[in-house]
């Protein structure tokens, strides 16, 4: 299977008043197409920054130090440079070939538009094209199937839409429909696109299990469960069926039962869209039950990647085993990890783990370790390796 | 709930505040001794015989409730009583006076909301870039700004430098005949309204001329004071998941900011701007008292330097009122920008 | 936490424990009741402590005179000893003032009535009434020259609210109090009888005032020859100066500004209106300093005042405010010959009135031919019904009085009593085309035909009042339903006016402008034209915008403050002076003979 | 959240808020040593009360004696500033200082029993709200006389509704965290609650506010005494001084801005007390702020 996206040295700091945080340290991960990798480590061990890196969504004060982050996507050979693309090129990507499903469904949704609002947004701003064709294929039938008066007075209009459309339709962004949609009473005379993104959007809703979309459409956040909501903001991510779908802890704020459908909803996504997943949880159990590949990360770096049996099997790196053995198993009593999470402003030389290692030797003290491959798909950053 | 029955019930609202208003105020005036509240009504020492005689007729030495009864029963009759400040009933006063206050109010609010939104917005989206500090700069400058010293010194600039070029009052004499003259009709008694509805160009000049001074300067505090919450409150709502998920969505930061963030940094700037309108509508004391620019406010601030007490409550009622209004219509703004919120409930 | 909330709590107690006494002290808190503690002790003075002549000598020559007139009033001021001041029937520039001599007042205070003051030493509070800044001067150069004769004697200053000082007044416990007086018709007796009389409105409060000064002054009144008249009200002068119950303070000259081309303003001492009489003024058509269209500014004549009228009726009008307007759309039977206050010319009189020794009655014959501006003529019953009016209607703390003065020689009665009601209505009778008034003394000729000048004396049209206005009828049954309003709203005329004057009101914005027209039929117009089309009083609280609307023309006349005369000098290419114009109010301290009533 | 070194290393790092601490620090320097400064000339009662050099009413310009001229009436404008501070800060602690007790009693009554009490204090508080503040205050002052103290009770009486309201809405807050929550179930009593667990943790975000209303309190006593109607006259107060300039706003023609000392110099001694007051008010604002939360 070949990459989607390969991100190699990939550093982000935050620049506070109190100091420096190495969020993300020198990272090297690979999606590959039609995977699902899942990110597993404790709260903080930038996981979510990882993600948000992907997307260059890292929040203020925060910034990617160094690095690189290829997309490969089949239009283009070679792949794109995400960390060198203008603003604008990456907005394009945003929401189209990569999309994100954030933590909170509650908070996600922005609480004074509708859900429907919210979804045709996705396809309106990155599908103008195909909604520009439908929106034409529809004034055409109009000029063609209907007559009588009324459809006589309306002709004139219709044409004028109809060229309209038809330059939405060949994309270059057009002046005329782009200054009509900054002219408030205007604006309204592209309500066939809109009304094409809304068909869409109910679709979409429809794929996500929504049961009565077209209603759900017309709600409001506020008034949805949060399992609804959580499906409403997949939905949301899918839209344009991106090649990357980022979800970042998409079931932690659920209740179990939901989130089991929640899981199978990804899984489903992963077989009909063929689209990659990075799953980005804490929950080794969710990590087991969706990911084709497990990536272990603690205080910024990575300690671990292999696939989901294999790292449940024989887990190689201390941290991955502590973390296992974390896990509460029936008529096995629970082990911690001592020590706590590393201290982000000045964390411990060589390898982070070290103060709470079990096998913890001198070198690990002064050198941190390089990831290596190990067996087939399995790399660990160890010196006991 | 239902909207007509939600304004009955904001409505029925308005009889505890205005009663406790009153109430209070006829308290304080209360502290006077009945000669010193009789002497308003005299010219000067040669007329203290007459003092008993004013005491009497107008029952100054009757317990208080007994006063305040009948003043209550006046106003329920629909007689607000006399206001001595400016020699006509109180009513007719907050009539005439009115307008000329909510001219100065049209003008001045839209400029302090629409500036301070914009302004608020334009600081939060750059934060920490050089126009939110200038922005803030200049906001807290004029936060600090004393309204009176202001205007005076707006006075000293325009009227002795660039001498008579914005005069004061709110017509010059010239267009006070034409205004009065038996062509031009006085539909709302605005005079920049009535221009524009008489086609009347010279009389719109002049009267712009006059406002400009008064609105500067009754803007400059309201607007900093808005600017800054608007900034805070763009900050908070920029701070939002649903921003963030817009960002992931693609969208440019134009829109991310005006149309996400804005909408719902909105909700506690409408309460504010209601405030602000009630504050201009209820009378610009300082500002049109400098101008004598004579609206509503300065009739009020004549009335309490001369201890006119009918004017006062008066003036109390007619605040009282104003405010629940706006209240009123502050809550229906809030379910039009907030889905959330309901009538009557809060957020949901 | 809770240490926390702690110690901010005891912040914050501690912050007011600080400043609170500081607090007591914000603001001259008095000694009350305003004499400390009411003994000679040191620290107050006894109830009666100006009783004593010495004391009352000392504190009059303890006050700077030319100091009070060349700052407090800026130069505009003349010394008076007495209370009959200049200009006033029965001045007498012979008489006795006091000086500022600080050794003398020294002496007077070692030798008073208390013994040697200035080793007893005392201390009372000295009252004035808030926001008079010229009274606040007077009463701080008195307080600084006792307190600089001995550390032992101070005197503190203490502003009050109006109200509140009217009422302190009135009751009797300020020991001093400093208040100005208006003549409402310049004769002495208007000044004598409140100063000197026992019922005189500051003597009464003072506890002056002997039986002989008021026969004194009765006779003086009633003293139909003028040398001996004069010769008794020089008396009367004498006499206060030598008791010294009040320090005359001083008698303000006033100014005028009027633009560059208005001309023909002679000033009357007794003229109420500010701008003087408009109907001798005249405006030269050459506008230089006009910046506005012209065909206005050419005939209005604008006038920027500081209040407003409060009505228009004659019965309720007593301020100068209201009369100004009055005077020009009402007429008086007469009126003052130019700057004469004893010498009339006739108005809606044909003649200054033949006076009847024998049965004390005036007798005036009205002017034939005169019309309301709505066409009526002039007839002897409007004269009698106009006056009859203001005496029955009599509002309370009104100009009534000044009719019952002369013809009861009292301040007035209830004419919904028959009885009085027919007194009333006997006093003015029309006799054919004659209005004939019964005086109550000989003394009152000359004093009733200066009242008969003014505002409230202005003859109105009985037909119009009593159709169009529902006014008083004329008849007794009519009065309860007028008498004494409440308020001027409740008046007929209270905002409308019609009369025979050269201008007919236009519109009364209140509290912003009053716009009079000219009389097209102004009965007088073949003698004297009519000068101005209109008549625009605007008013203006701020004297910057009034004094910037004279400069730049667009005000014919505004009002000056005194405080800002000798800003408006070096204004000659621009502006008219008129220059120390004796006015007749004066202002005065007075000693209260019994503190506490 | 009140981690005091943190706060201080803000306000120092933060320009703005450090002019801020200057200018405060500047005005109570003055408001200290105002008698070194302007000493009270002999003979003089109420050092409060401004000498006057005459009683010419044309104001004089700056001089040798009179370093920033006198005043309508020759009140010396820099004795008149230089004690001012004196006058605003002593309004400004008692007020703001007054208000909050009356807040914290108030507010945490009706927001930890909430019912019926809450019900008629936030009653009261709208009637005060809806009330014309301004003339309220003109009404006391006329009653209770011209002097520093009427002004201040006519403050208190219209500022505390703001501050119990604020306060009872971080005690209904607080009144639900677990740890009181906790205290409640362990059968403290309610005022151990309020005073230790509740109180705390509301009081904060009152005294920020106090300090963003100093400035308010201030401008609000100098507009009263610019109306005539706060310090009786000749009363070292800021506002009065304004007041007198009123008269003198534009000279003689020939030199327009002849007067420019009287209007200006009072006008600036306020607005820098407030921009001190306001900028270090807006500083904590943001340090406090715990949305904007310390990255």
């Amino acid at each position: 299977m070949e990459d989607l996206v390969r991100i190699r040295d990939l550093t982000v700091r935050f620049h506070t008043y109190e100091g420096v945080v190495y969020a993300i340290d020198d990272l090297d991960l690979d999606i590959r197409r039609g995977e699902t990798l899942g990110i597993v480590g404790e709260t903080g061990s930038g996981k979510t920054m990882t993600a948000l890196a992907i997307l260059r969504l890292i929040p203020y004060p925060g910034k990617i130090e160094s690095g690189s982050i290829i997309l490969f996507d089949r239009s283009l050979p070679g792949g794109l440079e995400l960390l060198k693309l203008s603003e604008d090129r990456m907005r394009s990507i945003r929401g189209c070939k990569i999309s994100m499903v954030f933590q909170e469904p509650g908070s996600a949704l922005n609480p004074v538009y509708t859900i429907g609002d919210q979804i045709s947004e996705v396809y309106l701003l990155h599908q103008r094209k195909e909604l520009g064709s439908r929106a034409k294929q529809r004034v055409d039938d109009l000029l063609g199937n209907r007559d009588g008066f009324a459809a006589s007075v309306k002709r004139p209009l219709w044409r004028w839409q109809r060229r309209l459309y038809n330059k939405i339709a060949e994309g270059s962004n057009p002046l005329e429909p782009r200054i009509l949609s900054h002219i408030p009473l205007f604006r309204r005379l592209l309500w066939r696109l809109k009304d094409e993104a809304g068909l869409l959007t109910v679709s979409m809703l429809k794929d996500v299990e929504i049961p009565d979309p077209d209603r759900v459409a017309g709600r409001y956040p506020h008034e949805l469960s949060g399992g609804m909501k959580q499906r409403a903001v997949i939905a949301m991510a899918l839209a344009c069926s991106p090649e990357l779908l980022i979800a970042d802890e998409p079931t932690t704020s659920l209740d179990v039962t939901i989130q089991a459908q929640m899981l199978e909803l990804f899984r489903r996504i992963k077989v009909d869209k063929g689209a990659s997943v990075l799953f980005v949880t804490h929950n080794l159990g969710v990590a087991s039950e969706v990911c084709d590949r497990v990536a272990v990360m603690y205080a910024g770096r990575l300690c671990e990647v292999a696939g989901v049996e294999e790292i449940f099997l024989h887990p190689l790196h201390p941290y991955t085993r502590a973390l296992l053995d974390a896990v509460p198993k029936p008529g096995k009593e629970l082990q911690t990890i001592p020590g706590a999470l590393a201290d982000a402003f000045n964390p411990p030389p060589g390898c982070r783990f070290h103060p709470r290692c079990p096998s913890a030797m001198p070198t690990c003290q002064q050198e941190r370790a390089k990831l290596k491959e190990v067996s087939k798909d399995h790399m660990v950053a160890c010196h006991l390796f | 709930m239902e909207l007509r029955s939600y304004i009955i019930r904001r409505l029925l609202l308005l009889i505890p505040v205005l009663f406790g208003v009153t109430l209070f105020i006829f308290g304080v005036t209360m502290l006077f001794s009945p000669i010193e509240r009789a002497s308003l009504y005299v010219s000067g020492i040669r007329d203290l015989s007459d003092l008993p005689g004013i005491i009497e007729r107008f029952g100054l030495d009757k317990p208080f409730f007994t006063q305040y009864g009948t003043w209550i029963t006046q106003v329920l009759h629909g007689n607000l009583g006399w206001s001595l400040a400016v020699g006509m009933p109180v009513w007719d006063a907050i009539r005439s006076f009115l307008p000329a206050t909510l001219e100065l109010a049209i003008f001045a609010a839209p400029l302090v909301v629409f500036t301070g939104i914009f302004l608020g917005t334009r600081a939060a989206a750059h934060k920490d870039k050089s126009i939110d500090h200038v922005t803030r700069i200049l906001a807290i400058s004029g936060w600090s700004l004393p309204t009176f010293w202001l205007g005076l010194i707006l006075m000293m600039v325009f009227y002795s430098l660039l001498r008579g070029f914005f005069p004061p009052g709110r017509l010059s004499v010239e267009m006070d005949f034409v205004v009065h003259s038996a062509g031009f009709i006085r539909y709302t008694q605005i005079n920049t309204i009535d221009a524009i509805l008489n086609l009347n160009g010279p009389v719109l000049l002049d009267a712009l001329k006059h406002l400009i001074l008064p609105v500067i300067t009754i803007s400059t505090v309201n607007i900093a004071f808005i600017m800054r919450l608007m900034r805070s409150s763009m900050l908070e709502s920029l701070g939002k998941g649903y921003i963030l998920t817009a960002r992931a969505k693609g969208l440019s930061e134009r829109v991310v900011v005006n149309k996400h963030a804005r909408r719902n940094a909105l909700i506690p700037v409408i309460t504010v701007s209601g405030y602000v309108f009630a504050g201009l509508a209820s009378g610009a004391v300082i500002t049109e008292s400098i101008f004598t620019y004579k609206g509503i406010g300065w009739w009020a601030y004549q009335a309490a330097s001369r201890l006119d007490i009918a004017s006062v409550l008066g003036f109390a009622l007619f605040t009282g009122v104003l405010f629940v209004l706006v209240n009123l219509v502050v809550d229906i703004l809030y379910t039009r920008v907030d889905p959330r919120v309901r009538l009557g409930g809060g957020v949901q | 936490m809770a240490k926390k909330l702690i110690v901010t709590i005891i912040a914050l107690i501690g912050i007011i424990a600080m400043v609170l006494p500081g607090c007591g002290e914000a603001g001259p808190t008095p000694p009350s009741p305003y004499i400390g503690s009411g003994k000679l002790d040191g620290n107050g003075i006894p109830f009666n402590f100006f009783n004593d002549t010495n004391t009352r000598r000392a504190f009059s020559y303890a006050f700077d005179y030319d100091t009070y007139i060349h700052e407090g009033l800026q130069d505009q001021g003349e010394c008076v000893g007495s209370p009959i001041v200049k200009g006033l029937y029965g001045y007498c520039a012979t008489s006795p003032k006091y000086s500022y001599n600080l050794t003398l007042a020294q002496w007077y205070l070692e030798h008073s009535g208390w013994g040697n003051l200035s080793d007893i030493g005392f201390k009372f509070t000295l009252a004035y009434n808030a926001g008079n800044l010229v009274r606040k001067t007077a009463c701080d150069l008195l307080s600084e020259a006792i307190n600089s004769i001995s550390e032992k004697m101070e005197v503190s200053v203490l502003p009050l609210a109006w109200p509140s000082f009217l009422d302190k007044f009135e009751s009797g416990v300020l020991p001093i109090f400093n208040l100005g007086w208006l003549p409402d018709y310049p004769h002495a007796d208007d000044y004598v009888v409140p100063f000197m009389a026992r019922a005189g409105d500051f003597a009464a409060i003072q506890g002056y005032g002997t039986a002989t000064i008021d026969a004194l002054i009765a006779a003086a009144f009633a003293d139909t020859n003028p040398v001996t008249q004069l010769e008794k009200y020089a008396q009367l002068a004498q006499i206060y100066h030598d008791d010294a119950p009040g320090i005359m303070g001083a008698q303000p000259l006033a100014r005028r500004y009027f633009t560059g081309h208005i001309s023909g303003f002679y000033y009357n001492p007794c003229e109420t209106s500010y701008p003087g009489r408009l109907i001798d003024m005249t405006k030269s058509q050459n506008l230089t300093t006009q910046p506005f269209i012209p065909f206005l500014h050419n005939n209005t004549f604008i006038y920027q005042t500081i209040g407003d009228a409060r009505t228009l009726d004659p019965c309720w009008a007593y301020d100068t405010a209201s009369s100004e307007q009055i005077q020009l759309i009402y007429e008086p039977l007469l009126y003052y010959n130019r700057t004469s206050t004893t010498d009339f010319i006739p108005l809606l009189a044909s003649d200054t009135g033949t006076f009847n020794a024998t049965d004390n009655t005036l007798r005036f014959t009205i002017r034939s031919g005169v019309n309301f501006t709505n066409g009526d003529t002039l007839t002897a019953q409007d004269v009698e019904y106009s006056i009859e009016r203001v005496m029955v209607i009599r509002r309370a703390s009104g100009p009534a009085w000044m009719f019952y003065s002369p013809l009861f020689g009292n301040y007035g009665f209830d004419c919904r009593y028959p009885g009085n009601f027919t007194l009333v209505d006997n006093a003015i009778t029309v006799d054919g085309n004659d209005v004939v008034f019964h005086l109550s003394s000989p003394g009152w000729v000359v004093p009733f035909k200066q009242i008969l000048t003014q505002s409230w004396a202005s003859i109105v049209d009985k037909n119009w009042c009593v159709s169009n206005r529902s006014d008083w009828n004329g008849t007794q049954a009519d009065v309860a339903r007028v008498y004494r309003p409440l308020t001027a709203g409740l008046t007929k005329l209270y905002d409308v006016a019609m009369g025979t004057g050269p201008w007919k009101l236009n519109t009364w914005s209140k509290a912003v402008s009053i716009s009079l027209d000219e009389n097209p039929t102004y009965w007088n117009a073949g003698l004297t034209p009519v000068p101005f089309d209109h008549v625009v009083t605007s008013v203006f609280e701020g004297w910057t915008s009034r004094r910037d609307a004279l400069l730049a023309g667009d005000a014919d006349i505004v009002d000056v403050p005194a405080t800002n005369y000798n800003e408006m000098d070096g204004y000659t290419d621009r502006l008219n002076y008129y220059y120390n114009l004796p006015s007749m109010s004066i202002d005065a301290f007075f000693f209260n003979f019994r503190i506490g009533g | 959240m009140t981690d005091w070194r943190f706060t201080a290393r803000q306000l120092v790092k933060n320009p703005l808020s450090l002019i801020g601490v200057v200018l405060i620090g500047i005005f109570i320097i003055i408001a200290i040593f105002a008698p070194l400064i302007a000493p009270t000339p002999a003979g003089h009662h109420d050092p409060y009360m401004i000498p006057r050099d005459g009683y010419w009413a044309e104001p004089k310009p700056p001089s040798a004696e009179h370093i920033f001229g006198t005043t309508q009436g020759q009140y010396d404008i820099f004795y008149g500033v230089i004690w001012g501070a004196r006058t605003a800060f002593r309004v400004a602690l008692i007020v703001i200082g007054i208000t909050i007790l009356i807040g914290i009693v108030l507010g945490s009554l009706a927001g930890y029993f909430g019912g019926v009490l809450d019900e008629v204090i936030m009653r009261i508080t709208d009637v005060f709200m809806a009330f014309p503040w301004l003339i309220l205050a003109m009404a006391l002052v006329a009653v209770l006389g011209p002097s520093m103290k009427s002004v201040m009770i006519a403050l208190i009486l219209v500022w505390w509704p703001s501050y119990a309201r604020l306060i009872r809405g971080d005690i209904l807050q607080v009144r639900e965290e677990d740890y009181v929550e906790a205290a409640r179930g362990l059968g403290a009593s309610s005022g151990r609650v309020i005073m230790r667990h509740v109180l705390p943790n509301a009081i904060y975000p009152a005294l920020i506010m106090a300090s963003l209303d100093i400035g308010a309190v201030v401008l609000s006593a100098a507009a009263l005494s610019f109306l005539g109607l706060g310090a009786p006259e000749g009363y070292a107060d800021w506002g009065q001084l304004t007041q007198f300039a009123q008269n003198w706003i534009s000279g003689p023609l020939s030199d327009p801005l002849k007067y420019w000392y009287a209007v200006t110099i009072p006008g600036l001694f306020i607005f820098f007390f407030v921009l001190g007051w306001n900028l270090l008010g807006d500083a904590f604002r943001d340090i406090f702020d715990p949305r904007l939360a310390r990255r």
